[in-house]
């Protein structure tokens, strides 16, 4: 049964992701009282772009290719070791909140490094952009998650989730600012309003599709599937740390339906919250978005303070 | 076997080697090829002597201890100590020097027929030989010493290229640092004699009890800024961005990859070996000026354009992170917790080991690619990894450990470190909570920017298109150079996928030091290769890493090879809207550090400079060039060293004048003396 | 160069002209239903465009623009703007093609990766329209880069566009049952 | 017999130089007088470290740390008797003297020789005042041996100062004589006569006479702020006759003061003399470490390095206990550091005919082997390890330290900036471009291997201390430590 469990772990997350797009698009396109495209859209776009030929720079180096599939890599990896729907599964032991935030920023350095690599002017300052963003949130990311750690004496991301489900919310006010902190670095690391456009066309205000305009075909189509799993493992992050109730502990058939049905409406309520932001905020000046990021720190320090 | 490493006859062919390595290449000197050769497998010999007397040391079941010859000088005894702690610095030093001795063979050549092998040869095998010795000298005088010497050599090492105006006075400001802070050293040395009677290490720490806390608190600030000098912390760094960017590359390798850690060995040391116990504000004095190093090192390094300068910067980046893990050390063995302590103690022994590996590679890496193209700054480089794809491929590894990603030796490193600053934050009261938490942001951040900084080093060095002439010929480096890079970068992902093991055997490395006596329970425990801290948290390397191998495999095999086989790829120019696309139009390091700059202008004090060139003077609407240039004010030079060294200018012309050249007034000072000593004595 | 010359001459029948004004009254979403099915036979559910600007006035832009609109919205449909043409299935290009713009025309349809169409939006981009024969334009941009369809048009509303757009995707459709 | 034997031989040397014409047989004659002293004064070193064996009561009388600064003084001497020959011969081609000025050198240089030998061996403190004065009359010419008006007027001040600073002396040896009564009128009055009656001295008229003496020699020491005279004279003297004044005229100045201060410390105890010690060695190491850092003339940095030396050394026998140890030491290494720095400036001043810094650049490239030894005494004469100067500027400091650990301090302060200093214009001279139409390489061979092999010398005697020395060493140390 495990096992099935195991695999379900795995395949969810980048199989799933591109629906969460969708239907945070849809979501959007209700906001704009348009009717917008189907949900299963994104699937559509990865679909044909997995068949359409590639023309690649020819200045580009191996880590120009190689880098979808290690961006990709990473983000399945990521995906695997997080508490999904079980918190009992084989991925428990590979490592604590440090490995993940560490092994998802493989990812970012790659994708930086393959913007960089065309020699064009938009990817080169995509990357400058993005770096220093995730550099920016990487205190945000950690704190927010150390909050958790704090509260639950662990730091192993199921023994969190683990802990706060069965202790109750007793530390209500710092699990919330943490939540608020990590909210806001979720947005900050997926490219999201109000640090970036995910449709936008204007190559000067691009941060994360600066580094992706000389990709096509297949490895467009990886790159944009690895966004998109990034989204929903930040997204599963959030649901299920802050928020851990619904989670399985031992496998039955009623708990796993309690558990899939609780952390679909968790994963919609925070499509909800993101299509809401974007439709009501406008994207911010560049160098106004340190201060959104130093406040998620701020939060996070406020949330530490709290505890103890 | 190990026995005969590890004792004084081992001890004493050690030496023996590094000395005919010396003495031989100075022979030589004529000859630059034999030089070179004598002196390098003299030095790459020596190392590996060196490595197995610090196994011999480290499985030894008590501490080595011995002394060699004698003095003329009482107090000056040639004794040494190799307990398990010298045994691993020892080990660190030997593995480096190893591997850069290796890639020196190829690497010097560049120098023949224009500067003499056969000096730098004496001074390359005096310089390994120098810090082995600080890592095993157990008496202050003969540290001493051994510190200087180590100073010295490494200074005509600095100042080998002497041509460039600049390496002297790179020079010239190492040399000042290093003996400004051996100044400091030799007070607090002078002030544990005058409460030990004793030059001798186990005499200090025996006689420890005695000394009084305000003489403790003294050493303590002497020798952190002693030490801190050699070591880098910010703001006695000023020597370090200027001295490895004028080093060979070899010995800026060997510079920043060991012998800053000397600093960092001595701190250790001093501190936990000699002086315990101690108050809680050494532990956070140490803390902070971690943070600080780390967080302002990365910065500065982003603002960088000269890679040398730039890893340099990092150098001191890392030397803040192992001060971090040696302050929550003091601090928990203060608070009297020893098991914590002893996770930090390690977290910072980790990463000396670490740094040591890829910054030595990152340094090597860079000295092959200015080798080839004859140039540091990194705004004319770019597209090395299609002419130097093994330099590439080995600078990438070295940048991914020092970036701290996984399964690279560097992240679980730092991974000790953020444990032992969480701990810090779990288990300690109110006040000093906040240390760790300012401590753990930095670190933080640091982790962050470093991603960033190296994103921009290998960017700019290797990927797009070339941006000069130069950078367009370039070659890969030649044999030995490749072999003394590649066997590092496996390291470092060895040491990344052990590192459990690792982290266990420098556990009983840190284990034997007095203070951790009679403390069961360690805290670390590596089964299954997996590191953990306490019940707190874990992370398994191989598990890890299997993790990474696999997804990366699945992902290429099945995109590679399973699907969607039959597209076709073709390739073409670069888009960029349709613009002719020159490698000037690519991003510059500058450019890709300046947003970062500019949101730190509060701390960096960006300088820029614009200037335009005009076709036309008058009307200036044709400009024929413009130039940005980024820099950052050097505020340690303008608020700290300049102010001190025209403050000495000053007394000095004062003094000056004493000398007047008018014989009345020296006769009046013979008798104004003379009145002042007999109102004195009478 | 050669190997577009070459595919130019090689293609039989290239270039198909589409006169929208007589779908000026359909139902738009009725022609959106069609364009949507067509786009999921022939795109897999996807259609790229790429728009390009060789020298326009921006008449057909703005058409182009409210295309995306609460009204239209032709994301519903399965088609939707890019940023880059190595993303594009389709590349509309607007204007009669400034000498300038020419080269740049050029490296825009070499980015764009196969299978692609390319369409020549408005009066302008199809025989130069009111530039035509001055010395600043090469008149169409056919002249310049292969043309698979002609949208006419000056410009052509974004109702039009949608008509002529569906009309392509049914041809497209024919020609590859054929 | 040995005194006799170097007073002898030295004077003959004189004479005969006077008689000769031939320029290589008055070269001969004084290398040959000087190695004859040579062989004598370690004749003496080596009878003196055995145990009782001198006799402290005739015309001369040697103790230990007079047998050690006569080694000194002689080791010196035929360094710079063998240097001269050579760099007077370079100056000569070059036109700069002729055959007289060569002649009257070597008269003079054996005379100071004398002086120098003699000042130390002489039982008797009014001798050895008058044969210290005549070290000045003797080396007046030598300093003005240019005829620069420059050199000239250097030359005058040093007269002048020194002969008031030793009148000052010589007002204090007399007070020493007071307690003497009867014994005053028996014939020359020797040390061991004086010491007998020190303890009858009024304790009031002992701190005066040591005042007197400390401020009278101490101008000859080149304590500061006495020390006025020190940097013109050897600045403006030939390279071997600085390197004579610096390293060893200096230390019998000193030996003087020692002297006395055994004396004075039978009536007052160590710790008044001490004190003075340490505030005139204190004041000499800050002040010569200030003037160093603006200095723009290689000659006079090394002068102030000898008088930061002597202050080092005055330090020492200040503090006492270890330090005296040190101070002795300090003096032996300074004694060979400082003559084959001065002869290496000598190879640099041949080549550059200048001894401004800012002119000098690049000697690596036109003096190799001078620049690296240059470099190799730089960092001997600043306390570098393997040297031995470091160890003795370690031991001198940490017996400062458990006195006063203030004073400690401020001299580690102060060392670190000599350091700089030193460097700093080291630096300067060494690296950089040379001139552009100066050619390559040494002047001479002998001109190199005279201060490298003082300076293997040093590095030999930081690690071994050959028997006899280190006992003379200890029997020093036993008399003025205290």
């Amino acid at each position: 049964m495990h096992t099935f469990f195991d695999i379900l772990q795995i395949l969810l997350i980048p199989l799933a992701s591109p629906l969460i797009t969708g239907v945070i698009k849809k979501l959007k396109a209700k906001f704009q009282n348009r009717r917008g495209a189907s949900v299963f859209q994104p699937y559509r776009d990865l679909w044909k772009l997995f068949h359409k030929d590639e023309v690649i720079s020819q200045d580009a180096s191996w880590i120009f290719r190689l880098a979808p599939c290690i961006v990709f890599a990473v983000t399945l990896a990521v995906g695997a070791i997080i508490p999904l729907i079980d918190l009992a599964t084989f991925a428990a032991p590979a490592g604590d909140l440090l490995t993940v935030i560490y092994i998802s920023a493989i990812g970012t350095f790659f994708l930086a490094l393959a913007g960089l690599d065309t020699g064009s002017a938009f990817g080169g300052f995509g990357s400058s952009r993005e770096m220093t963003v995730s550099a920016l949130a990487e205190g945000g990311l950690l704190f927010s998650f150390l909050v958790l750690a704090l509260v639950a004496g662990s730091a192993n991301l199921f023994s969190i989730a683990d802990s706060i489900l069965t202790t109750g919310n007793f530390y209500l006010q710092p699990i919330v600012l943490a939540g608020i902190g990590f909210f806001i670095v979720l947005l900050a690391e997926n490219g999201r309003f109000p640090f970036d456009n995910p449709a936008t066309h204007l190559e000067l205000t691009m941060i994360h599709e600066a580094m992706l305009l000389e990709y096509s075909g297949r490895r467009l189509a990886l790159m944009e599937w690895a966004a998109a799993n990034k989204l929903f493992v930040f997204m599963t992050l959030g649901a299920n740390l802050f928020f851990p109730w619904g989670l399985m502990h031992t496998f039955s058939p009623g708990a796993l339906a309690a558990a899939v049905v609780i952390f679909l409406l968790k994963i919609a309520a925070l499509c909800l919250a993101i299509a809401f932001i974007e439709s009501t905020i406008a994207k911010f000046r560049f160098f106004r978005l340190p201060d959104i990021l130093f406040v998620s720190f701020t939060l996070n320090i406020v949330a530490i303070g709290l505890i103890k | 076997m190990t026995e005969f490493f590890a004792s004084s006859r081992g001890f004493v062919v050690l030496l023996l080697l590094f000395a005919i390595g010396a003495a031989g290449s100075l022979l030589f000197n004529k000859n630059d090829r034999q030089a070179n050769y004598w002196s390098n497998l003299f030095a790459c010999a020596g190392s590996l002597w060196g490595m197995f007397v610090a196994i011999g040391a480290l499985v030894a079941p008590e501490p080595v201890a011995f002394t060699l010859g004698f003095s003329p000088f009482s107090l000056l005894r040639f004794s040494f100590l190799l307990d398990r702690l010298a045994a691993f610095f020892l080990f660190v030093i030997s593995l480096i020097a190893f591997f850069c001795s290796i890639y020196a063979i190829d690497y010097v050549k560049h120098y023949y027929g224009k500067y003499g092998i056969g000096t730098l040869g004496f001074f390359y095998n005096i310089f390994i030989a120098g810090m082995l010795l600080v890592a095993s000298a157990a008496n202050g005088l003969f540290f001493l010493v051994a510190w200087e010497i180590m100073s010295v050599a490494s200074f005509f090492l600095v100042i080998h290229d002497r041509d460039e105006q600049e390496n002297i006075r790179a020079g010239l400001l190492y040399l000042i640092m290093t003996h400004l802070g051996t100044a400091f050293i030799i007070a607090a040395f002078l002030l544990l004699y005058r409460s030990t009677g004793s030059f001798d290490f186990s005499a200090i720490q025996s006689g420890g009890a005695a000394i009084s806390p305000v003489v403790k608190n003294a050493v303590f600030v002497l020798s952190l800024i002693g030490f801190g000098t050699k070591a880098g912390i910010i703001p006695l760094h000023v020597w370090l961005p200027a001295a490895h960017p004028a080093a060979p590359s070899h010995i800026s390798g060997l510079m920043s990859g060991v012998m800053i850690k000397t600093g960092i060995y001595m701190m250790i040391r001093v501190f936990l070996d000699l002086l315990a116990p101690f108050p809680l504000w050494w532990g956070v004095v140490l803390l902070i000026a971690g943070a600080v190093s780390a967080l302002l090192g990365v910065l500065y390094a982003l603002a960088e354009h000269d890679i040398k300068k730039l890893l340099a910067y990092h150098s001191i980046e890392n030397i803040g992170i192992i001060l971090l893990g040696l302050g929550s050390a003091l601090t928990f063995l203060s608070l009297q917790l020893p098991t914590l302590a002893l996770l930090g103690l390690v977290a910072s022994l980790f990463h000396t080991l670490n740094h040591a590996t890829f910054k030595s590679l990152l340094f090597l890496g860079a000295g092959a690619v200015i080798n080839q193209t004859h140039t540091r700054n990194m705004e004319e480089l770019g597209g090395l990894i299609r002419l130097m794809p093994q330099t590439a491929l080995l600078f990438l590894t070295g940048s991914m450990a020092i970036s701290a990603l996984p399964p690279f030796n560097g992240f679980f490193s730092e991974w000790l470190t953020f444990q032992s600053l969480f701990q810090g934050i779990a288990a300690t009261d109110s006040r000093t909570i906040w240390v760790f938490v300012i401590a753990a942001g930095s670190l933080a951040f640091t982790g962050g920017l470093a991603l960033a900084c190296f994103v921009k080093a290998f960017g700019a060095v290797f990927l797009a298109r070339p941006r000069s002439n130069e950078a367009q010929h370039a070659r890969e480096p030649s044999f030995f150079m490749l072999a003394g890079m590649w066997p590092l970068a496996a390291l470092s992902l060895l040491f990344g996928i052990v590192s459990g093991y690792v982290a266990n055997i420098l556990q009983d490395v840190a284990g034997t030091l007095s203070v951790f006596q009679g403390f069961p329970s360690p805290f670390l425990l590596a089964e299954t290769g997996r590191i953990s801290a306490g019940g707190f948290s874990f992370v398994s390397p191989p598990v890890v890493f299997l993790l990474l191998l696999i997804a990366l495999f699945a992902v290429f095999t099945a995109f590679n090879f399973l699907f969607f086989k039959k597209q076709k790829t073709t390739f073409g120019p670069t888009w960029d809207c349709g613009a002719d696309l020159t490698p000037r139009m690519e991003i510059t390091s500058t450019g890709f550090a300046r947003s970062i700059i500019l949101i730190f202008k509060g701390i960096m004090k960006p300088t820029m400079l614009k200037s335009v060139e005009c076709r036309d003077g008058e009307t200036r609407y044709l400009p024929k060039s413009r130039e940005i240039r980024l820099g950052i004010s050097n505020i340690y030079d303008t608020c700290l060293y300049k102010p001190a060294q025209d403050l000495a200018l000053r007394f000095s012309l004062y003094a000056r004048k004493m000398q007047s050249g008018l014989i009345n007034m020296y006769i009046l000072y013979i008798l104004a003396a003379l009145l002042g000593a007999l109102y004195f004595s009478l | 160069m050669i190997r577009l010359l070459r595919k130019t001459v090689a293609t039989p029948s290239p270039l198909i002209s589409i006169d929208p004004s007589a779908c000026e009254r359909v139902d738009i979403s009725v022609v959106g239903r069609e364009i949507e099915d067509h786009v999921k036979r022939l795109f897999r559910g996807s259609l790229a465009i790429r728009q390009v600007d060789a020298g326009s006035d921006n008449a057909a832009e703005q058409e182009l623009v409210a295309l995306s609109n609460p009204f239209y919205d032709v994301e519903r449909f399965g088609v939707h703007f890019v940023a880059s043409p190595r993303h594009a299935d389709m590349l509309m290009a607007t204007g009669p093609v400034a000498r300038n713009m020419a080269e740049a025309l050029r490296r825009t349809y070499a980015a764009t990766p196969d299978p692609k169409f390319v369409v020549a939006l408005g009066d302008d981009a199809i025989d130069g329209g009111i530039f035509r024969g001055s010395y600043a334009v090469y008149d169409a941009v056919k002249n310049v880069i292969p043309v698979d369809y002609e949208i006419a048009g000056d410009p052509p509303s974004p109702r039009a566009i949608l008509c002529a757009l569906l009309k392509i995707l049914e041809t497209i459709g024919a020609n590859s049952l054929n | 017999m040995e005194p006799l034997l170097i007073t002898g031989t030295l004077l003959l040397a004189a004479l005969l130089t006077l008689l000769m014409k031939n320029l290589r047989a008055i070269e001969l004659i004084s290398v040959s007088a000087a190695v004859a002293v040579f062989i004598a004064a370690l004749k003496i070193a080596l009878g003196a470290s055995a145990p009782r064996a001198s006799n402290p009561d005739g015309f001369f009388s040697i103790d230990a740390l007079g047998a050690i600064i006569a080694l000194t003084i002689a080791v010196v001497g035929l360094a710079a008797a063998v240097y001269s020959v050579f760099y007077l011969r370079v100056e000569m081609a070059k036109g700069i003297i002729g055959f007289h000025r060569v002649r009257q050198y070597f008269i003079l240089f054996n005379l100071f020789l004398l002086a120098m030998l003699f000042a130390v061996m002489v039982n008797n403190p009014i001798l050895m005042w008058i044969a210290i004065e005549s070290t000045t009359l003797s080396t007046v010419f030598l300093i003005s041996f240019y005829d620069k008006p420059t050199a000239l007027e250097a030359a005058w001040k040093y007269l002048i100062i020194n002969s008031t600073g030793l009148l000052l002396g010589f007002f204090g040896t007399l007070l020493y004589f007071t307690p003497l009564g009867e014994a005053a009128g028996q014939g020359l009055t020797g040390w061991k006569t004086l010491a007998a009656h020190a303890a009858h001295l009024d304790p009031m008229i002992a701190k005066i006479a040591f005042v007197f003496v400390l401020i009278g020699y101490g101008t000859k020491v080149g304590l500061a702020p006495m020390h006025t005279w020190l940097p013109d004279a050897h600045s403006k003297a030939p390279a071997p006759i600085s390197a004579l004044l610096s390293g060893v005229l200096l230390n019998i100045a000193l030996y003087a003061v020692l002297r006395f201060k055994l004396l004075t410390d039978a009536v007052t105890g160590g710790a008044f003399t001490g004190k003075l010690l340490l505030a005139f060695g204190l004041f000499s190491i800050i002040i010569s470490a200030l003037i160093m850092l603006t200095l723009q003339n290689y000659k006079r940095l090394l002068a102030y390095s000898s008088i930061e030396n002597m202050g080092i050394a005055a330090l020492g026998f200040g503090v006492g206990g270890a330090g005296v140890f040190a101070a002795i030491l300090h003096i032996i290494y300074h004694a060979l550091v400082k003559p084959a720095l001065f002869f290496l400036a000598g190879n640099i001043f041949l080549k550059y005919s200048s001894t401004k810094i800012s002119r000098i650049s690049g000697v690596i490239s036109a003096l190799p082997i001078t620049a690296v030894l240059f470099l190799a005494g730089f960092l001997a004469v600043t306390g570098t390890p393997p040297f031995g100067i470091f160890f003795t500027k370690i031991y001198v400091l940490f017996a400062c330290m458990t006195m006063y650990p203030l004073a400690g301090f401020i001299a580690i302060a102060a060392f670190a900036l000599l350091f700089i200093d030193f460097l700093k214009q080291a630096m300067a001279m060494i690296f950089g471009e040379k001139p552009a139409e100066m050619p390559m390489g040494e002047i001479s061979p002998p001109l190199w291997a005279i201060p490298l092999a003082l300076l293997a010398t040093v590095l030999l005697l930081s690690f071994y201390l050959p028997e006899f020395l280190l006992e003379l060493i200890t029997q020093a140390v036993e008399k003025y430590a205290l």
